[in-house]
């Protein structure tokens, strides 16, 4: 029970047994999952009526970007690990998993611009042709989303964790709706490197 | 401390401007959405002394506009289209959808299902003040230098690429308000699936929050692919990408830099796949709104509740699979046109239903011609001819000569203007005593009523006129076109229904801001209602209910046999 | 002169005009019926069970079966709409004409005017090449190539031959337009970077109009072409008198602005 | 979620084979696109390891495995919705168009 009276903030409601935050990060993950579906589809709808379509791996680093895959499934995976050590309230613990997942992500962000940089060096930009309009866009926009994800997970580690000695259970839910978008994140990222670097 | 002493001592800005409570964001909706719908209206009828006198300088008004706009009075094609295109987006984005969804969903949902709040206040907020500078970017796009967005409200490229920079402003406020009606429709999914009172299973839920429940998956589902589509115009424009530019375009006498090999039909796709449902969500809240002044107007259950409630859901599924039917004429196969044309005509039959049902809830009623139920009665058969005008335009054979015809306008306009925004008329004058503890007057609202209705109709039916004469929408002066002038006279009469029925609005205006002060005091139950919200004192207090209430039946149960009263409210446990 | 505008379907000189009139009426005459019907059990509603002294609603009123009935009834003749009129008039026109028969021309739109090529006696298209775009060569027609030699082009002026069928391929050189000829029933989305064949057959002659009725900027409004139809022989002597008088070979100017399309 | 302790570690463990897992897959699909298989097979190819992926980290990562009926439901609307978007390419190929 919250100040004004709002119910189902830390604890999972009876009937549905989900407390009001995931239910509401699934649903946003939806409403982000029909926005990448209308990117890909766009992507599709391109590519099938271009008369040639450049492969991927002719035009992009894939080495860099497969490393760049294992970073961000590494975060992932930190992400998880951070959320888990709650669960066994090891607060220090948590710490440094989330730090590893901001720090991931980081090194994930600086390898995109590497790679941007090295484009336009080869004044390769955006309108150069469709291709490189749809990479930029499609990855652009996950690089965002990635700068998001960075931006929440750092106030969960430093400001927002004062909320783990007032209701550990809510900062418990948080960091789990956290995780649940970066998965995303990573999940998008997922399906961007294959369709973008190696088809 | 309780919650109700917490609030007093909010600082104003805190209690009113940038408020975390449910109610003062409704209401923060719904002022802003009629004033857009205000601004929308007068842009309206900007556009009709053009299509009405072609040419001729408009009086007084006329030379306060600067040269790009008006030279000496007379209108200029760049500024009919800038008004024309605004007068969409302002309508449909700023005006119907925050105060159908924004206002009077955020007010009423929380209360008719017995919650203290949304269940994001924060979020809610934000939801508000990211609408409020989608708005402020669409009105300041009108004073850069080369106005506003001019290619119509579905900005179509290679035309909307390759127009002036208002349409990248525009593109930016639609990102805005994309964003907020997305956040804002997570916040009533969740708040409807979970915190619902006591004992109030989905099928006891009122019919409005139903309509509500859907059109929100509709806002969350459908939206996105806009955003998508705005990105990647965003991304044309700025970044010379050429998604919707095919290669070899030679505009004004020079070929067009871009590297080429987009399709301008990916943007229609994209856009109608939003649009479609877009114009479910104007419609559904009308219709939940009619629901719940029919049922309490005529102290009878709704007839066939359930039926309503799996049509409005299996619209909401439908309304995902027919947007094509706007692009019969972009040289789709008979193959392809075939199937939209089947599932536009499966998509008729959910609102056939619900308008029969709606129909029906009159017979054996009792019916009390106060001024929301006038409204509501009059939303039936103008909805009726909206929904019935759409079979030709379903058609593809009829469609090829009605298409982007005037015949257009007038199908989507009476479902939007004497369908939704009567509706949301209704809801004003139904709910206003729970928003405010005064009753709004009878006889200002049945003069507003008789005008309004009388007007609009000569507003709108004279289209269908012109549609079959084959007379282009979006014209700036139909008088160039041979087949086009026998009707021109009839603009001039649609033009002065418009003029009169911006006049005819005054009374209701006077009506809002006068029963402040004078309209008759109300206790809580004014209408002897059954939902939830009549339950709660008028206006309620910050926290609504002071203990979470207990449902014990269904939400219309009026004249129950053996029952003192001829309502009995939802969480009255006894008898009435 | 014949009136051919008025209120209400303009005048129709389409072969097959009459089955989409046939269409329109039945469907607005099935809409009124269904519209009066409904509004007269609306009215007889409000009288009957207006709120009077006296007078109680009843929870569960017997409801009769009409309704569904008329639900289901509405819906099945939708359906025979759909299928008995719409699917072969939809059809029949996207089949177009064997092109033997046909005339065929190329309109293509630009902003604020309808650019016609047609191929000439030879019956085959110059090559066109958007270099060659100029304002006096608005179809970009290279004189050089052979089958260039004896094509016509024109500005807003749609000659053709009654009692044959045409067919128009439409593209547009900026924006989307929409080929429009009322009296011929035809509408036809002109989309750039696409060649979208629409045809038609007159069976009246007369000095007709095409209309854009597609939202392509400022002169939306006064993009205005005329068609023309008429008997074959008047139809052959206004080709004669527009066939490019001597075949010189047009100096290929260079355009003015020494533009340069990115590579692909 | 069972919060006692044993449970989490178990947990833990599942998460380092996932992990394994996801990046052997990377890896693969990697290696995949040096055979250079014609487009649909290597289409086919590439989707079917990202699915699997996709699949450990929705599965385990985001617990779907043992999510609640309402968070499953919505998400069985989105992708009813997300495939009809994915078919919008398909509906508007040339092959479907008169051109």
């Amino acid at each position: 029970m919250s100040d004004n009276g709002i119910r189902y903030i830390s604890k999972p409601h009876p009937v549905t047994g989900v407390t009001n935050s995931k239910l509401g990060i699934w649903c946003f993950l939806a409403s982000e999952v029909m926005l990448f579906g209308g990117l890909f589809s766009a992507y599709v709808l391109l590519r099938a009526s271009a008369p040639s379509w450049p492969h991927g791996s002719d035009l992009l680093n894939v080495p860099l970007a497969t490393l760049n895959t294992l970073v961000l499934i590494t975060s992932s995976v930190t992400m998880v690990m951070a959320w888990a050590s709650l669960a066994l309230k090891d607060f220090s613990k948590y710490k440094r998993y989330m730090a590893a997942t901001i720090l991931l992500a980081l090194v994930f962000l600086a390898v995109k611009s590497v790679e941007y940089a090295h484009k336009f060096e080869h004044h390769h930009f955006p309108s150069t042709n469709t291709f490189y309009a749809i990479y930029f866009t499609l990855t652009g926009l996950h690089g965002l989303h990635v700068l998001g994800g960075v931006v929440v997970n750092t106030y969960f580690l430093f400001p927002g964790s004062a909320l783990w000695k007032k209701d550990p259970e809510q900062f418990k839910g948080r960091i789990e709706c956290a995780g649940l978008y970066w998965h995303f994140v990573d999940l998008v990222w997922i399906f961007l490197f294959p369709v973008l670097y190696l088809l | 401390m309780s919650e109700k002493q917490h609030s007093h001592d909010l600082p104003f800005w805190r209690k009113y401007i940038f408020s975390l409570d449910h109610k003062v964001i409704g209401i923060q909706y719904g002022i802003t959405g009629l004033l857009f719908l205000f601004f929308g209206f007068c842009l309206m009828m900007l556009m009709r002394w053009q299509l009405a006198y072609p040419g001729q300088p408009l009086p007084v008004i006329g030379n306060l506009f600067s040269e790009r706009m008006m030279v000496g009075g007379i209108m200029l094609p760049e500024f009919y289209n800038q008004l024309g295109a605004m007068h969409g987006t302002i309508m449909v984005f700023l005006g119907v959808v925050p105060l159908a969804v924004g206002g009077f969903g955020n007010y009423l949902v929380p209360l008719q299902i017995g919650a203290p709040d949304m269940a994001f206040p924060k979020l809610n907020m934000m939801s508000y003040w990211v609408y409020f500078l989608g708005g402020v970017a669409m009105i300041a796009s009108f004073f850069l230098p080369e106005g506003a967005a001019q290619s119509g409200w579905t900005s179509y490229p290679p035309l909307a690429n390759i127009a002036a920079s208002g349409q990248t402003v525009w593109l930016i406020g639609m990102v805005f308000l994309i964003t907020s009606s997305l956040l804002g429709s997570i916040n009533f999914i969740v708040t409807i699936v979970q915190l619902r009172a006591e004992g109030l299973s989905f099928f006891r839920l009122p019919f409005f929050v139903w309509a509500q429940f859907v059109t929100s998956f509709l806002l969350l589902l459908a939206f996105p692919p806009l955003e998508a589509a705005g990105v990647l115009q965003l991304m044309d424009r700025l970044a010379g990408t050429s998604f919707f530019m095919p290669s070899g375009l030679v505009v004004a006498g020079k070929a067009l830099e871009v590297s080429g090999g987009g399709n301008p039909l990916l943007w229609q796709h994209l856009f109608w796949f939003l649009a479609h449902p877009e114009v479910y969500v104007l419609i559904l809240p009308a219709m939940g709104i009619v629901a719940e002044v029919f049922a309490t107007n005529t102290r009878k259950p709704i007839y066939g509740y359930k039926s309503m409630v799996c049509s409005v859901i299996f619209l909401g599924f439908m309304s995902f699979i027919v947007w094509a039917h706007h692009m019969f004429l972009t040289g789709m196969s008979a193959k392809m046109s075939s199937f939209f044309q089947i599932t536009t005509m499966i998509i008729s039959i959910p609102s056939v239903i619900l308008l029969t049902a709606l129909a029906l809830s009159l017979w054996g009623g009792s019916i009390r011609f106060s001024t929301p139920m006038l409204f509501a009665i009059a939303f039936l058969p103008m909805f009726g001819i909206g929904g019935l005008t759409g079979l030709p335009l379903g058609l593809a054979a009829s469609d090829i000569h009605l298409h982007d015809t005037y015949y257009v306008i007038g199908h989507f306009h009476y479902v939007v203007a004497p369908g939704t925004i009567f509706a949301l008329f209704a809801g004003v004058y139904h709910w206003y005593p729970k928003v405010t503890g005064r009753k709004m007057s009878e006889i200002l609202g049945k003069i507003h009523f008789f005008l309004s209705i009388v007007l609009i109709n000569g507003v709108f039916m004279p289209m269908f006129i012109l549609g079959l004469a084959g007379v282009s929408r979006r014209l700036y002066d139909q008088m160039q076109f041979a087949h086009a002038q026998p009707t021109q006279p009839l603009n001039v009469f649609m033009s002065v229904c418009a003029w009169l029925l911006g006049l005819a609005q005054i009374p209701f205006i006077i009506n809002i801001f006068g029963s402040l002060i004078w309209g008759k005091k109300v206790d809580n139950n004014p209408w002897e209602a059954t939902t939830l919200e009549w339950a709660a004192p008028s206006p309620p207090p910050h926290g609504n209910f002071d203990a979470v209430p207990e449902v014990y039946r269904g939400p219309y149960e009026y004249s129950v046999p053996g029952q003192k009263h001829d309502f009995w409210p939802q969480n009255m446990a006894k008898e009435n | 002169m014949q009136k051919y505008y008025g209120w209400g379907l303009p005048y129709n000189a389409s072969a097959y005009g009459a089955d989409v009139d046939r269409l329109i009426y039945l469907l607005h005459g099935f809409m009124i019926l269904l519209f009066v019907g409904w509004l007269i059990f609306l009215v007889v509603a409000l009288f009957k069970f207006r709120s009077r002294p006296g007078h109680q609603a009843t929870y569960k009123p017997d409801h009769f079966k009409a309704p569904t009935y008329i639900e289901v009834g509405v819906a099945l003749f939708e359906a025979f709409l759909l299928i008995g009129f719409s699917f072969p008039i939809a059809k029949h026109v996207r089949t177009l004409p064997p092109k033997g028969e046909a005339l065929e021309v190329r309109v293509v739109a630009e902003q604020f005017a309808w650019n016609i090529h047609y191929p000439g006696p030879d019956g085959v298209f110059g090559k066109t090449d958007i270099q060659l775009m100029v304002p006096a060569n608005p179809v970009g027609l290279d004189r050089n190539d052979p089958a260039a030699k004896d094509d016509i082009t024109v500005i807003n002026q749609l000659h053709v031959p009654v009692n044959k069928p045409v067919i128009v391929h439409l593209s547009s050189k900026d924006v989307i337009h929409s080929f429009f000829l009322p009296v011929m029933r035809v509408k036809q989305d002109v989309i750039p970077g696409q060649n979208v064949p629409v045809w038609f057959q007159a069976k009246d002659t007369g000095n007709f109009e095409i209309a854009c009725a597609q939202l392509c900027g400022l002169g939306h409004y006064r993009m205005r072409g005329f068609l023309i139809v008429e008997q074959p022989e008047q139809f052959a002597a206004w080709q004669a008198k527009y066939a490019p008088k001597v075949p010189a070979p047009a100096p290929v100017q260079t355009p003015a602005s020494p533009v340069t399309v990115a590579k692909e | 979620m069972t919060d006692n302790p044993e449970e989490i570690k178990k947990h833990v463990k599942v998460y380092i084979t996932v992990f394994a897992a996801l990046a052997f897959l990377t890896v693969l699909t990697v290696a995949a696109s040096y055979l250079k298989l014609p487009l649909v097979p290597a289409i086919l190819v590439a989707l079917f390891i990202a699915s699997l992926k996709a699949g450990l980290v929705a599965g385990f990562f985001m617990h779907l495995l043992s999510e609640k009926q309402v968070i499953i439901s919505i998400l069985a609307v989105t992708v009813f919705f997300f495939v009809v978007l994915m078919l919008l390419p398909a509906l508007s190929s040339s092959s479907l168009y008169v051109s």
